[in-house]
């Protein structure tokens, strides 16, 4: 009867000689099973890989061959507490983003608000920032904005307190595509908006 | 094309008469009913009885085959193999074909002889050989998961530090809620502002911070900036001024001017 | 008003200068990107990883020699039905299953022959897949198939019981290394004495 052959391990190439003393092939074994292995992978998991006994050391020195080799790669070996594992490096991330986008995080409103008094009426002080907005602001809010890099203390007002001038950066307006504080909305064509708006 | 049929026969079997024994017929009752079960139905059967017999398909000898067949059904309701009608069907077909044969072909027109009888089992036998053939090949081209891993490397997402996006206009609409906030809360006032004169206080202040907190006046002044944007710098100083952010000082008439930070300190705290 | 044009490089991460005309660059992007991805990726997929707008021709180019880049290594890099991908050589199986030594699928005649009838003289209807096999199809049969995503119905025949058309997708071209279905090992002209696969 013609009964098919269940497997098709009848491929014409042949396998690999994976005798111990072949390092090379050794680490091309390796590196297969650890590009397509779902979760790191321990020595003593690898080491289960080859036929032959092979030892730890020798897994281990042939492991940091493959991380070096891989050293200027998108993609790193990395030693971590469960195993070996391959990792795309940060800096591609951001293609990989852009492949699957997902929603952006948003600032509170706390954090805009903050923001637009510090951008339109700079250089402001944190009391400033209380008095416009009629309620405290949060230091945490501040801290935000100046991780950001997009606002910073650029001196201190001379009264009681010296309490630090708040301004924003240069880097706040290359990240908003302006080239000057002058480009952002200008605020009379808003008050009139709202003067509008409310007389509605 | 049908002198197969001269053959005396050796036995009945439905009726039909038997060519010859099937020479491979006497097979132990076990092995005949793994074998008989391995058959995919009625074309496989056939197809392995013409393999056997190694005869042209073009050119089936349809009594031999059609006796053999049968052998091989009736074998299979002994071992009460469980017995697809399907094989009866062709059974049936096959006698018909061997009957037809036997009878003269009727011509259809001068010079032309009808379809040969055989020529629909024929096409079918074909075509489900081309069939199983393909099912072969298919199952020797490597598989994902059975032959091959695909590659997936790990992402670390966390990697990526997602940072809000916010845009003029994000600004714009904070702006105008702080304004009905402001509104609510009629004790202060938020004035139209001079706002390049605002961005240049906040470059004058950096500039002296950088400094060291002190310099001279007319290096306080990129004069390759323009008119308009000098008054807006000197405005801002002025401003500064006012707001006692910064001094300026000159010890004596037409000695240099210098401007510093109000207390002529140096922020620390600043990166 | 300022127009701002949506900036999406909000990662502190410097971001690789991939400029059009630095192929290397790209290429190490194009990697990142395959060895990461979960499904083959279209050059119209790939074409969205980059900021700046190129050309599919010279998306094909990079691709095509990142394949011979990795010509010599254990894992190739495919162009499939849905896109480009890659995958272990096929020689390395044998390490990856002692790893992990689940029995992969497995398929009976029964369900191969049907498989085949459908890849070859899709689309097809059941009782087609019938007339050709010369027995009844089992609806289990049909099943599997769907189940592992190789085959799904993509119409009606319009007769009576408007039978499903089945034929073959593209997850199945992809499991198989293909990239359409013209490159199936074309069909055996028998006409002559039949010979089975595996007359001896």
């Amino acid at each position: 009867m013609a009964a098919l052959k269940p497997r098709s391990n009848k491929t014409p190439v042949v396998l690999p000689a994976s005798m111990p003393g072949d390092p090379r092939q050794m680490k091309c074994v390796l590196e297969a099973v650890l590009l397509t292995a779902q979760q790191p992978l321990s020595v003593v998991e690898l080491k289960k890989v080859f036929v032959e006994e092979i030892g730890s050391d020798v897994l281990r020195v042939l492991l940091d061959e493959l991380r070096e080799e891989w050293g200027g790669r998108p993609v790193e070996l990395l030693q971590l507490a469960s195993g070996w594992r391959f990792r795309t490096r940060a800096e591609y991330l951001p293609y990989l983003e852009r492949l699957n986008p997902e929603k952006p995080p948003k600032y509170s409103r706390a954090v805009l608000e903050t923001l637009a008094i510090i951008a339109y009426r700079q250089p402001v002080t944190r009391g400033d920032i209380e008095d416009i907005r009629g309620v405290t602001v949060a230091t945490q809010v501040i801290k935000v904005l100046e991780e950001r890099g997009w606002v910073d203390v650029v001196g201190h007002r001379d009264t009681p307190g010296r309490p630090a001038l708040l301004a924003t950066t240069k880097k706040f307006l290359d990240d908003l595509g302006l080239r000057s504080v002058t480009e952002l909305p200008p605020l009379e064509q808003l008050n009139q908006t709202l003067e509008l708006a409310d007389a509605q | 094309m049908s002198e197969t049929v001269t053959v005396d026969p050796v036995a009945m079997i439905y009726g039909q008469p038997m060519a010859q024994m099937p020479l491979d017929l006497y097979i132990p009752p076990d092995a005949m009913a793994v074998m008989l079960d391995a058959f995919e139905g009625p074309l496989d059967l056939l197809l392995y009885l013409i393999r056997k017999a190694n005869v042209n398909v073009l050119d089936i000898p349809m009594a031999p085959l059609t006796v053999q067949y049968l052998t091989y059904v009736e074998a299979m309701r002994t071992h009460n193999l469980e017995l697809a009608a399907d094989y009866l069907v062709m059974a049936a077909m096959l006698i018909e074909i061997k009957s037809r044969m036997l009878l003269p072909r009727a011509r259809v027109a001068e010079g032309e002889e009808g379809e040969d009888p055989r020529a629909e089992l024929v096409r079918r036998l074909i075509e489900y050989e081309q069939m199983k053939l393909a099912a072969h090949q298919l199952n020797e081209i490597p598989q994902a998961e059975r032959d091959f891993e695909w590659v997936e490397v790990w992402v670390e997402k966390s990697m990526l530090q997602r940072l809000p996006e916010v845009s003029a206009d994000d600004l714009k609409n904070a702006w105008s809620a702080i304004l009905r906030q402001a509104r609510l809360h009629t004790h202060h006032h938020i004035q139209r502002e001079e706002l390049s004169v605002r961005e240049h206080m906040g470059l004058i202040l950096r500039h002296l911070r950088d400094a060291g907190g002190f310099v001279e006046f007319v290096d306080m002044f990129d004069i390759s900036l323009g008119a308009p944007v000098l008054v807006v710098h000197f405005l801002a100083m002025l401003e500064l001024a006012r707001e006692h952010l910064l001094e300026i000082t000159q010890a004596e008439t037409f000695a240099p001017i210098y401007v510093r930070l109000a207390n002529g300190r140096v922020e620390t705290q600043i990166q």
